[in-house]
């Protein structure tokens, strides 16, 4: 077992089985994807309060819920990568803020439009969630400067884990006091509560497209750490081999 | 040669010496510990001019103003917190040493509160009185004050420990430390204003004070591991 | 018997660069390591190496022979250290910053003026650091080496800055401290004037 | 179908899965970037070090 996981855990491993890998998530993923949102936009009945324009959860929900996914991805191997010192744990952090920060800024911005015919405004300070994802996006924005920051590759990667890992230990406080904070607003909020439960017909396509996204984020995911995975063993002999090799790999 | 009888120097000996020790500097260059006060009233006079200052106006947006502008102040002093001793080379000299690098962070911290949070904390009453909060709220502003800038000071020196030696340092600084510092900003604020509103309050003072209690447990272990990272 | 300080397989990266591979030693008790090599050599990089504030890219320090890293505390309490930046606070004075090494590291039990005297800067104790000449910091870094009590010392240029009596004072001072059985690295492009059994490791 | 429009909300709807779709399309095109960038950079290097030799 741990045999394999330090075989998985080798860079040149990675980058092959990565390559293999990406096209067999991409392909159910956007399978999936295409299900929930034919169904999501097409078959699934109107709401019955907001009309069409929930069909917008289709996407925001999904993104919103890779948003933090990607944060924890980002932390944990961070944690993984300064504690046990494996490079490809670095890798994977250093991957995941910038998709994980175009999935926020969608989320953020999908929230906004759809709050637009729902409260007659595009921001709503009151909703917690939005407000608790813009937060996150800010962390998001500050591990990136600080990697930036770093022209040294293996110092970057220590020094952005250790904010990744505070940062990751602060997302609940931030989502805990934003709650708190708006709790006392009594600001409108997107889900309504204690509503009749949702329709099958509307969740099925929401399963997929959730499910969907997270195949092809992990694509996406993979293709970034490829890419990091290269750079940081530019040096290695397996990388000068594979350039040299008749068939290389573009 | 290290042999078991000597008597060495303790931890706590470490502790004390640098905390004096930096206290000692403050108090050789008081304008170091004045500037964040001046800044705190500075940043505070601002609001009122620039949104009005009707009655209700200041009353509602009191205990906002007070918070914001004490967080900035914070946050300035902090950039310096370690870079003095990075560039004279006196951290170099902690580092290679017997002292353990969590204890020069807690001291460090503990110091720096002392210099630029109390003098805030003995300020903000001041300022307060200005806005017209009632004089309960004025005692909550003082407690969340006081847990909140020692939060923010342990939270911050992980920032400036990641931040030495880096090119425009304080404005990385900030990025990487306003968004951590949100929880607290909110709980404080929120927390003088429901008091100012005689409202029930405790909550937030509670979750406040538990705060600087997992910040006092945990920031030093952080921000010494982020200074040896950032001497490599 | 295994040497006191030893090192074997160093080898450091600088970003893309290497600065040095390979590199090895063993030192004993009353021995010189000397550092040779040009500017950028990474002359201080090693001491830093040796010292543990960078990481190694492969190979290891050992002092009584265990991996100095399983041991930092004591490894720490063992040596002092004269780096480039002397390590004072400018707006102490020199005895307020000779006073607080104090808890860094394990002292001698003697009289801090004899040493101050020794260096020839005991006139200038009641000073603010930042009033002595950039020579005159040096020589207080070189009562911080003597009023430590630890078997090894690393000097980083300890000539720099320093007058023709400076330099044959660090040379005195570093000999008596080898003939007590003490050890140093030192870092240094001139001639170091030891006369100790000294070893050389050439940085390129 | 007539559902294009959704009541109005149709412009709504229609940017966000637009979006979605562009979001996924960039960080794609990033990855190969970033990827390709690499790759010739150490191409570069790599076969300059093979004709020395």
């Amino acid at each position: 077992m741990w045999n394999y996981l330090h075989k998985m855990a080798s860079p040149p491993h990675f980058y092959r089985l990565a390559k293999i890998l990406i096209p067999w998530l991409v392909l159910p993923g956007a399978l999936l994807i295409a299900y929930g949102a034919y169904a999501g936009l097409f078959v699934a009945p109107p709401d019955y309060q907001q009309g069409d324009a929930f069909r917008i959860i289709y996407v925001h929900v999904p993104s919103a819920y890779l948003s933090m996914m990607a944060y924890m991805i980002m932390a944990i191997s961070a944690g993984i990568g300064l504690i046990w010192r494996i490079k490809l744990a670095h890798a994977v952090a250093a991957g995941a803020a910038p998709v994980g920060a175009s999935f926020t800024i969608l989320a953020l911005i999908t929230g906004a439009v759809w709050g637009r015919p729902m409260w007659g405004t595009w921001w709503e300070w009151g909703d917690p969630r939005l407000t608790s994802e813009l937060i996150l996006l800010f962390l998001y924005f500050g591990y990136m400067a600080l990697r930036n920051a770093i022209d040294d590759t293996a110092k970057a990667d220590k020094a952005s884990a250790v904010l990744a890992m505070v940062g990751a230990i602060n997302v609940p406080i931030i989502h805990f006091s934003v709650q708190w904070w708006s709790s006392l607003h009594q600001g409108p909020t997107l889900i309504r509560q204690g509503g009749p439960a949702i329709d099958n017909e509307m969740l099925y396509p929401l399963l997929a497209m959730i499910v969907g996204f997270t195949l092809v984020f992990a694509a996406l995911l993979l293709r970034r750490v490829r890419a990091e995975v290269l750079y940081r063993e530019r040096r290695t002999n397996w990388v000068r081999e594979l350039i040299l090799s008749p068939r290389g790999d573009g | 040669m290290i042999t078991n009888e000597r008597e060495l120097p303790g931890l706590m000996a470490g502790f004390v010496a640098t905390v004096k020790r930096d206290l000692l500097l403050a108090w050789k260059r008081p304008g170091d510990v004045l500037n964040p006060v001046v800044f705190f009233a500075v940043v505070s006079t601002l609001f009122p001019l620039a949104t009005g200052a009707s009655p209700e106006q200041l009353e509602f947006s009191g205990p906002g103003v007070l918070w914001v502008a004490a967080l900035l102040a914070t946050l300035l002093s902090l950039n310096s917190l370690f870079l003095a001793d990075y560039e004279d080379g006196s951290l170099d000299q902690f580092v290679v040493s017997l002292q353990p690098l969590p204890m020069l962070a807690l001291a460090k911290a503990l110091a720096h509160w002392l210099t630029s949070g109390l003098p805030l904390l003995l300020v903000s009453p001041l300022v307060a009185v200005s806005f017209r909060m009632p004089a309960e709220a004025i005692g909550v502003l003082i407690v969340t004050l006081l847990f909140g800038t020692i939060s923010l000071g342990l939270v911050g020196s992980i920032g400036a420990a990641l931040t030495i030696g880096l090119h425009r340092g304080t404005v990385l600084l900030s990025l990487l430390i306003l968004p951590l510092a949100m929880p607290i900003l909110i709980l404080g604020a929120r927390t003088v204003s429901l008091a100012a509103t005689n409202e029930t309050y405790s909550a937030g003072i509670y979750f406040l004070a538990a705060y600087a209690v997992a910040a006092l447990a945990l920031a030093p272990f952080a921000a010494a591991a982020a200074l040896r990272i950032s001497y490599e | 018997m295994t040497a006191k300080l030893s090192a074997t397989g160093l080898t450091l990266f600088r970003g893309d660069r290497c600065l040095f591979e390979d590199v090895g030693f063993a030192l004993d008790a009353g021995q010189l390591l000397l550092l040779e090599g040009p500017n950028g050599s990474g002359k201080t990089s090693l001491l830093k190496a040796i010292v543990g504030m960078l990481e190694l890219e492969a190979g290891a320090v050992y002092w009584d022979g265990d991996p100095v890293l399983e041991q930092r505390q004591l490894f720490h309490g063992s040596l002092a250290w004269m780096a480039h930046r002397v390590g004072f606070k400018a707006d102490l004075t020199l005895v307020e910053n000779l006073r607080f090494e104090a808890v860094l590291r394990p002292q001698v039990a003697v009289d801090i003026d004899d040493i101050l005297e020794r260096v020839d800067v005991a006139r200038l104790k009641r000073l603010p650091m930042r009033s002595l000449s950039a020579g005159q910091q040096r020589r207080v870094a070189l009562a911080r080496m003597l009023l430590a009590d630890v078997p090894l010392w690393l000097m980083d240029e300890p000539y720099t800055n320093l007058d023709r009596e400076g330099s044959i004072l660090v040379a005195g001072v570093v000999n008596e401290h080898l003939a007590g059985g003490g050890l140093c690295v030192m870092a240094a492009h001139q001639d170091v004037d030891i006369d100790a059994p000294v070893q050389k490791v050439t940085l390129r | 179908m007539g559902g294009l429009a959704m009541d109005g909300y149709g412009a709504y709807v229609w940017s966000c899965f637009a979006l979605t779709l562009a979001v996924f399309v960039f960080n794609e095109w990033r990855a190969r970037v970033r990827h390709r960038s690499v790759y010739k950079q150490i191409e570069v290097r790599v076969k300059a070090l093979e004709g020395r030799q």
